[in-house]
Order: C-alpha cells, then structure tokens, then sequence
C-alpha cells in the first residue's frame, strides 16, 4: 500500500464537467463520482428529489499521490468552489496498489 | 365564472396537486422519486412538442401564428425589463436580476395545465403556441443577465472566472427542456396527421393521467418549498418570506394581465389569449434557475426559485388560469 | 376449481411473477432498477385508488359498503390480537408484535392481484373495497404496539428515546401508499365516471400491463429474500426459517378463513368476498415494517418482513386466491 | 430505394435519435436519467418478447420457422469466427476476442427499429424472429472466448482467477435482458390472442412512442461515445479511432450480406429476410460487454463496445436498414 | 486549509430527517447526503434495490471545525444510531478554504 | 470511540456479489454499498447514466477493527481489484460506539 491524499469533493451536478476538465488539467486521470446527493450549506438546503434538476450534488473522490499534483489539483478546484460552492475535503490514506 | 373556477378546481390535475400539498404539510412519507418526476416531465415535453408540432403542419403558417410568435418574443424581451425596475427597489441587484429573468421565462407545466383547462372545457388552442412556448424560454436570461451587468458595471460577477457570452447563451438556449420542446415540435410538424396516428396512444391517451401524477409530485415540491421557507427565519440567509410571497402573486397578476392586453390588441381566439397570458404570468423554476446558478452565484435560489416554484406556480394553476380566463371572456363580450 | 387454478397459474401476471423468481434462483442479474419498480407501484396505487373511487360515486353509499368497510375495520383489529397470541408462543416478543401488526394490515400488490384475477373470469367486485384496503393499512400497527407494551410494561421500547404516539399514528396513517390512495379515491369519487374518461387511457388500458412488470419485481425480491434466508443460517441473527415458512403460510390460510367466515356472515357477493378474505389473507411489507422500525427497533425485520414478503405473497397470489375462491363458490352453493 | 430511405429517415423514431445525438454535440444539458432508460428497454424487452411469443402462438411451428431459428444461431457460430481472423490482424488478441464476440451477437434495438421499419411500410414478419434475436445473444460470447483462449493458450487470462466456464455461461445466457425476453415470449405463447388482447395497452399501443424515446436517448449516448473518442487521443490508452470507425461500418455490411445471403438461401420472406440481416448485422453492447468485461477484462470497452454502440448502431439504424432492405428486394425481383 | 473534523454517517433512509434536526440542534448547517444506499450490518442485510422502501440507507457526510460542535454533534446522533442502527465514523480531513 | 480502519472500495456495479463475498469471508458483516457511481480510471471513463448497464461503479465503505481482518480483507480485495479494476484507499477513523 503506498501513501496517498484522498479529496472529497462536493459540488453541484450541473458543474461536473467543469471539476472533470480541472481534473484532467491536473493530470489526474483517476476518480469517482457519486450522483445523486443531497444537502445543506451556505448556499441553502438542496434536495436531490426534487422537479429542478439544479438542485443536486455530486461527490466526487479522488486519489491521488504527491504533493505536486495535490498542489495543482486544489489550484484547479478552488476557483470552481469560490463561483459555484461547495465543499473540498483532503484526507490522508494508504493506496492499496493491485 | 364560479362555474369554470370550480371545473378548474375539482379537476383531476389540480386535485391531486392539493393532495401533494396535503401530504407534504402533514409530514406524510409520500414521495415521488426524482427518476420518476424526470420521466413525467420528459414525456410532458415530448408530447406537448410533438402534439404543437402537428398542429402547426395542418395549420399553414399564417400571418396570425406570426403575429403571435412575436408577441410571445415581446413579452420574453420587455417583462423582465419592468420586473427588474420594480423588484430592484425591493432585492438585492443580483435576486433582482434573477427574479427578472425567471418570471420573464415560462414554466412549461402552468402551460401544459393550461392547454389541459381548455381542451377539458372544449376550447380550441394554436398548437403554434407550443413553439412560443419554447421560444419564450431563453430570452429573458439574456435580458436579465445584461440588466445586472449593466447595473453593477460589466464584470461584477468576476469572482470566479466570469461566464463566457457564448457560454451562457448556450446554457439558455441549449436548455435540455427546450432542446425536448424544440426537437419535437420539429419532429411532430415533419411527420404530421401520419406520425401522430403512430404516436397518438402514447402522446395523446395517457397525457392527462401523466399529468395528474406530475401535478401530485408539483405539490409535494411546492409545499416542501413553501415549509422550508416558514422554518428558515432561523438561518442567517432566510429570504425576506412577506415580500417574497407578495411578489411572487403580483408579478403573476402584473405580467398576465399584460400579456392579456397584448393578446386583445392583436385580437388572438379566447383560447389562444388565455395561453399566452399564462405564458406571461408563468415564472420558470428550471432553465432559468440553472443559467442563473451559472451567470449569477450571487443570487440566492432559496428567493427566486422558491417565489417561481412554490408561490407563482401554484397561484397561477389554482386562481389564475380561471381567472385570466375570465377576465378574457368579459374583453372579449 | 382446477380451472381457475390453471387460469390463474398460466395468467400474465402469475408467469410473470414466477420469470422474476426463476430469474433470482438462476442467478440471472435481471433486475428492476428500484425508481421504475416505484413509479410502477405508485402507477398501481393511484389507478386502483381512482378506478375504486369512481366506483363508489357510481353506486351510492349502501349499507352493505358500510357494512364491507365495518368489517374490514373489525378485521384490522381482531386479526392482530389472536395473531400475536399464537405467534408469541414462537417468537420473541417484539417480533411477535411486529408479526400481529403485520399480518393485520394488507399488502395492496395482492388486492390488486385479486381484482385482476375477478376481472380475468369476469367476476364483479364492489370499488368500495379500495376503500376498505386503505383503511385496513393502519390500525392493525396501533394494535401491535399496544399488545407490545402491555406485555413488556409500557416504555419498554425506552432505549432511545420512546416514539410517541402521535408520532406513531402520524408513520401508520399518513404512509406514503396510504395517503395516496385514499387521495386517488377521493379524487375518483369527487371526478366520477367524467373523470375516469379522462384518465382511463392511464389508469384503465395499461393497468394489466403494468401489473405483470410490478410481479416480475415482485418476483425477483421475493426470492432474493427467501435465498437470503436460506443463506443466512451462518450469520448470528438467523430466523428460525421453518418456523417462519410454516407461520407464514398458516397465518395466511387462517387469516383467510377468518375473513372468508365474516364475509359469509354479512353475506358479501362472490366477488367482495373473495376480496375481503384475500385483504385478511394477506399481510404488509410497505406501511407497517416502515412503522414497525420506527416504533419497535429491537424486532427483526428479516423475520416479520421476510414472512410478508417472501412467503405469505407468494402463496396467496400463486394457491391463496383460487383456493379461497373455490371455497366460496363452495359456501355459496 | 430513396424513398425508404426518406421514409426511414423521417420516422419519429430516426429523427429522436438524430434530436439526442445533435444535442450532445451542441453541449446541451438533456438528459435521460438512467432509471427512465432503464425503464424503456425493460418495457421494449417486455413488448417485442411478449409480441413474438403470441405470433408464434398462433403460427404452427413449421419447419420454415425452424429453418429461420438454425439459420440464426449458425450465424451466431460462423460470424465471429471470421469476424475475429479479419480484425485480429488490427487489433490485440485479447480485443479481437471482443469485437467477434461483439458483433456475433445482436442488438435488441435495432432489431425493434428493424421491425418498426417493416410495420411502418407494412411489411409482415415471423414473430418467431424474436425467438431467433434472444437465441443469438449469447453463443457468440463462447466462441468469442473459445477463440481467445485458442489463441493464447487455455487460462491465459489467468491473471485474477480464471473464469471458470460455468459462470461464463450463466453471464451469456442468463443475462437479464435475454431472460427477459426469452420468459416474456414464453409467457406470450402460453397466453396467445387473449393475453394479448390484455396486455395490448401496454404492450402494443404505446410501442412506438416509447422507441421514439429510447432512441432519443441511444442518440445522446452514441454522441457522448463518439465525443469522448474524438477527444481520447491525448490519453494513453486512446484506440485507434479511424480503424475502429472503418471496421464498425465494414462489419456491419459484411456481417449483414452473409446473413442476407443466408436469407435468400433459405428463401424467407422479404420481412423475416431484413430481420436476419438485420440481427447478423448488428452487434450487441450490453448482453456481451457485460460478459467480456467479465472474461476478458484485459480487452478495452473503449474499442469493442464504443464500435458496437457509437458506430455500427447508427449505421444499421440509419443507413443500414433501408440499404438492406433495397439490396433484398433486388434479390426477390 | 484548515484542519476540521470529516463525520460519515450512515442511517436508514426513513431517519433522514431525524439526523439533519440533530445537526441542526448541533448548530451545524453544512452536510450532504448520498441517498440510495444499500448494505449490512448487526440488523441484517439492506437492500437499496428493494420494493418495500424501508430497507435503504442513506450517508452523510459532515465536515465540522472544533471539539465542542463536535462533542454535540456526536451526543445528537449516537441515541438515533443506538434506537435505528448505523455506524458514524469520524476522521482528520484538511478543509480546503475558498 | 474506538480507532478503526475505513475501507474505501470503488469496483464495478456488476462485481458486487464478488466483493460482498470476500467480506464475508474476511468475517465482515458490516458493510455500505453506495449504488449508481460514475468514474473514470485505467480503463477509461465510466458513466453511471449508460444504456450499457456494464459501466457503472459502486462504491463500498467497511469499517473494521483490528489488524488481523484487515489483512485478511485486503487478501480477498486484491485479487478483485486485480482482475476487475478499481481502487481500495485506507485509512484512519474514529469508530462512535452505539
Ligand atoms: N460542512 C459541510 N460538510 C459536508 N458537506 C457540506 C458542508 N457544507 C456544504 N456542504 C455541501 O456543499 C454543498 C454546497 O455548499 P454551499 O456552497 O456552502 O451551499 C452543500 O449543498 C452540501 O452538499
Ligand atoms: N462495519 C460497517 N462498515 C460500514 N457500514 C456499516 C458497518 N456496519 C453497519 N454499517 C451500515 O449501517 C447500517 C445499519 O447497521 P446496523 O444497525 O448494524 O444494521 C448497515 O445497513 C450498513 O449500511
Ligand atoms: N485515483 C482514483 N481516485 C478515485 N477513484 C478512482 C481512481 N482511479 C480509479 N478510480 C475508480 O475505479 C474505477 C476503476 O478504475 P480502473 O480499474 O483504474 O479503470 C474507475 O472507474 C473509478 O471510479
Ligand atoms: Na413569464
Ligand atoms: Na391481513
Ligand atoms: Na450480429
């Protein structure tokens, strides 16, 4: 297993591409993405059942390993978060390499 | 009028959207999975666009579908303007902005209940009206979005990299529902009399059902609204709750009875003037609200979204329809 | 009899019913996505609401409806109590309450099964026994936590915080499928045969369609959960299985016959008799587990659920309905 | 020729699919929820399945139905075989495997589109065919992996456990949409004339609506597809895009002209004649991919399915279809 | 980056309610939740593919800045998990400012 | 609140009985499984919104404690990961005792 960084990333449905093309700016090729959530924050409570579709999050999870790319990732991300909210979560984790 | 009121509340559509209600206020588990929703209001669009489109096809383009068509894109470019005056005294610049461009737009379902109030008490509608529908969609995002820039100097919204032009146009006119409503009023007017026979079972047969069961869901989503709205004051963001409710009901009045007037001045049948009147006092609560998200993080959602969605929506299917009907029918005599 | 065995066994629905379990012990990956099986059960509750409301608009309230709902209400209520003291001598006593309330209330899928099954042979049923599924939904929960906490000392269930009642009453009689249809049958009485011409291309035409896509469902969960019981023998929390195949089938075959003997009592039609019995037949894996994990954490869902689901629907749509017709067409000649 | 073509070209159906793959090119934001798709291909599945078994029901099976059903699962045998010596020199192995297994077997949709062609035109054909569709999904997968192994040596998959062969089967013939189609046509030649009349609402009315929606959504997916392709060329594992486009289109022809030429031998008739083509023609991207990605996990999605999906199937739909349908009818005349 | 507290709540879905009136009692308005969950656990197998709606879990997500928010949270949500079931995890996470 | 290890495991919808097996046989009976996740790794972008039902992820969360099944699980996971793809992060929690 080798050490990683772990971001969690929330942030609105309808912004998804926007995180996807700051991922791919970053050179990360690998993530997940978690549709169909829920929640509150600054910005208000936001239902996922609900009729307009704006009013949904995604998670997203990225693994990623060195401090560079972390680096460029958050560089990537934060301006996105800044306009459109949500939130950005980093954690340490071990990788378990296959 | 009593008599169309109450055709208008005792029907299918609107009781079941009071049932929602209902069930909402009394914190019952009823719920209609987002999926679910989604599928109704796909098929809503796709068959109200395809029906629009055959209809136009019987219908020779004529001067007074035209006329019409134009009078909706009028509409669509003035109301946001007056409503961005009037609500800026009362709103922040950028809820203003949003506010304006939402109830410039349409809401497609206070359409759809309409057409389903005139067909139910036999009065015949332009399906050109589907296409003004449609075109009413996007303008006033644009309209609304140059209003706030030219309020707060262009590039207020800079925080964040600032939305491309191009960008938002897309958003507003690459709407997915207007996309739908586009595609198959398009498809609907190649095909005609013939394609309908093919699809009538699926577009025509089951609609007002599938209404029922949307309008049920619209009542859950309006009343949930409608509560967080009476238990926000507690958060610091809570929206000023008086104002937005009376907003909300006299823009509906405001923009139909303009719309009205624009009807009888171009002299459109009863049906036709009661569309575009509701097309007028309609406020949108999805292209709208995810181009604002967009052009305008600053506006707050929990403000124009809820005052389109669980204040106008549910004033114009229960008291406006049969009241701008009325009104219409004492212009017309 | 064979033959309405035969015409039930070889009918849509039940093929359908046994392609889903065919399909789960084969260990095929066919699977209906959870919001279609929802859209689909919520299709089925607001058509039957609505079609049973129109009914009753249609014949006006008799005391025979009276009577039909007095003792569809007296079943809710009795059935429970005998039910919990037999199966107490089996279960714990939590899960024997769960089991009473359980058992006591109705699974709508079966009812629907039933009417379908009427339809198909071209038997009459009155629509007031909508009406009388809804009502049974409820009371049989009330009655098994009352059981409960006599037998435990009220408060029992205190670790945690203890559910209040109303909190309770609110979970039993505002569910989801409960409110919804009784809203379908009041909307249906209120729009009578008018209102069904509207909607009948939805509610009507499809209706056996979408029934047999709900037993596929139905058919892959229920065996899902019987291989799951099978299986789960390792685990610690293992049910008794035996005990719950031979509780589930006994309390169906009782229960039916209790409500088969009242239904001859008050003299129902053919029809209204095999729906009454087939209402105390069958037991609810919807309304009351969602109450019963509220109101009583510490019984084992695998165990009350498993039996509703797995084992009393099966047989009562597969052998419960026919045979039980067979023994009314008995009684009655 | 041109005017099936036209009429094939402007069928609601088409003209869906061209609205969904035109609104992922312009970025629009429409969207089918996977749930609703979901819920469409299980409803076509259902129809065609429970349509074709009635069909047969009601012909005796002749010897020309049976001649049709051998014809079908010989080209499920021989199609990937040679399939896999052409493109093996182009592609890995282990993706050669893939493609062959891909395009030996079928795709339910263009199967149905090829049937909504023939009723649209008023052509008849065999509902036996549906039988024969449901036979050839899965045989491809054995010899794709047969020919895989044959070339690698047996168990050269081995890294991760091998799979044994027993489950592979199970994944290729039971794979939920072949059960789903194979019980619907059973249950459908049990019930005959009279289950259908019951299921006819649901099963036949509404048909083409629901293609017209699906096919609106295959076009937005086979637009993202051929998107995500264009733009996977920075990646490392980009495919070699234009040999995938030129051997998707050559495949079809090819595939469809031996199952023509099959056609002709036998002597179908000219419905059931574009239905063999049509099937050998096309290939499958949900029945073999799923099971690839189990038996060759080394093989790449982005070649093998992105062909079957984002390639061929628009071709068939759109150009193949009435191409075949023109070349078939040189034959007969 | 700030350092704060990442708590991961799963629940049964029919409690969803309950737990954001916790949070709300705990002064925390920030959270997500990720519906549609299935799983196990000491009250047996859920299924989030099911027809009977009580068998689905749903997580949350919570993100929180000090022990004292965090002493409440958690004397808010352990009686619900004790009467409902679930799990709360809570773990170190950077917090990405913006 | 005892320490405990959090399993983070993205792997293909389809695989699912595959890895609720192995938990099972590492004698973990605890488990979340977060249905309809979308992502994008070694073998490409996956969308969770897909005719094709093959391209969806899951995501599984398991806490457990103790070394011992966690080398076991991990023994059972990679092979998994190894044939089928997808990832497993590890880390560090919190586990709130009920
Ligand atoms: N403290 C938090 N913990 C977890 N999720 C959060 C938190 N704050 C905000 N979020 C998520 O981020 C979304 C946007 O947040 P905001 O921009 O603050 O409205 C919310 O809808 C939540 O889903
Ligand atoms: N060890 C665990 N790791 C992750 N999730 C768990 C664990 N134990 C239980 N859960 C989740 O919590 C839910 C309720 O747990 P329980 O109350 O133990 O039945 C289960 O359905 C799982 O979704
Ligand atoms: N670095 C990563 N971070 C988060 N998720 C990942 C990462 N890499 C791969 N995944 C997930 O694992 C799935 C399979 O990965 P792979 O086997 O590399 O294609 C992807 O579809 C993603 O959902
Ligand atoms: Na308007
Ligand atoms: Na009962
Ligand atoms: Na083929």
């Amino acid at each position: 297993m080798r050490p990683c960084k772990r971001l969690e990333i929330v942030i609105e449905r309808s912004q998804t591409h926007r995180l996807e093309a700051a991922l791919k700016a970053a050179g990360v090729s690998g993530f997940t993405v978690i549709q169909n959530a829920g929640g509150s924050g600054d910005r208000g409570y936001r239902r996922a059942d609900d009729v307009t579709d704006t009013d949904e999050n995604c998670v997203f999870i990225v693994a990623v390993e060195g401090d560079a790319v972390l680096e460029q990732l958050i560089a990537g991300v934060r301006p996105i978060l800044k306009r459109f909210g949500g939130v950005c979560l980093v954690s340490d984790a071990q990788w378990l390499i296959h | 009028m009593s008599v169309s009121f109450l055709s208008n509340l005792t029907s299918p559509a609107l009781l079941f959207f009071f049932l929602g209600a209902f069930a909402t206020f009394a914190r019952s588990d009823l719920d209609i999975p987002n999926p679910v929703a989604r599928f109704i209001s796909i098929y809503l669009l796709f068959a109200i666009g395809f029906k629009g489109g055959v209809a136009l096809s019987t219908s020779p383009v004529s001067a007074e579908v035209l006329l019409s068509l134009g009078a909706a894109l009028l509409l669509a470019a003035v109301v946001p303007i007056y409503v961005y005056v009037i609500v800026s005294r009362l709103f922040s610049t950028a809820n203003a902005a949003a506010i304006a461009a939402t109830y410039g737009s349409i809401s497609a379902v206070t359409f759809v209940t309409a057409t389903n109030y005139l067909d139910r008490i036999g009065i015949t509608w332009g399906g050109h009206f589907v296409a003004a529908m449609a075109l009413m969609e996007a303008p006033a995002i644009v309209v609304g979005l140059f209003l706030y820039r030219r309020a707060t100097g262009a590039g207020a919204e800079m925080e964040g990299e600032r939305t491309s032009v191009s960008e938002l146009l897309r958003e507003a006119f690459l709407n997915g529902s207007v996309v739908l409503i586009l595609g198959s009023l398009l498809i609907g007017w190649l095909n005609g009399e013939e394609g309908l026979k093919e699809l009538a079972p699926l577009i025509k047969a089951p609609f007002a059902g599938m209404l029922c069961l949307f309008l049920l869901d619209m009542g859950l989503v309006a009343a949930r609204r409608l509560r967080d709205l009476s238990s926000a004051d507690s958060s610091e963001r809570s929206p000023p709750n008086l104002m937005m409710l009376v907003s909300g009901i006299a823009l509906a009045v405001a923009n139909g009875s303009v719309g009205l007037l624009l009807a009888h001045l171009i002299g459109l049948s009863e049906g036709d003037a009661l569309l575009l009147t509701m097309l007028s006092a309609s406020a949108s609560y999805i292209a709208v609200p995810a181009a604002m998200r967009l052009a305008l993080p600053d506006a707050n959602p929990g403000i124009y979204l809820t005052m389109a969605l669980a204040i106008t929506f549910p004033f114009n299917i229960v008291i406006g329809i049969p009241l701008f009907h009325y009104l219409i029918r004492l212009l017309i005599s």
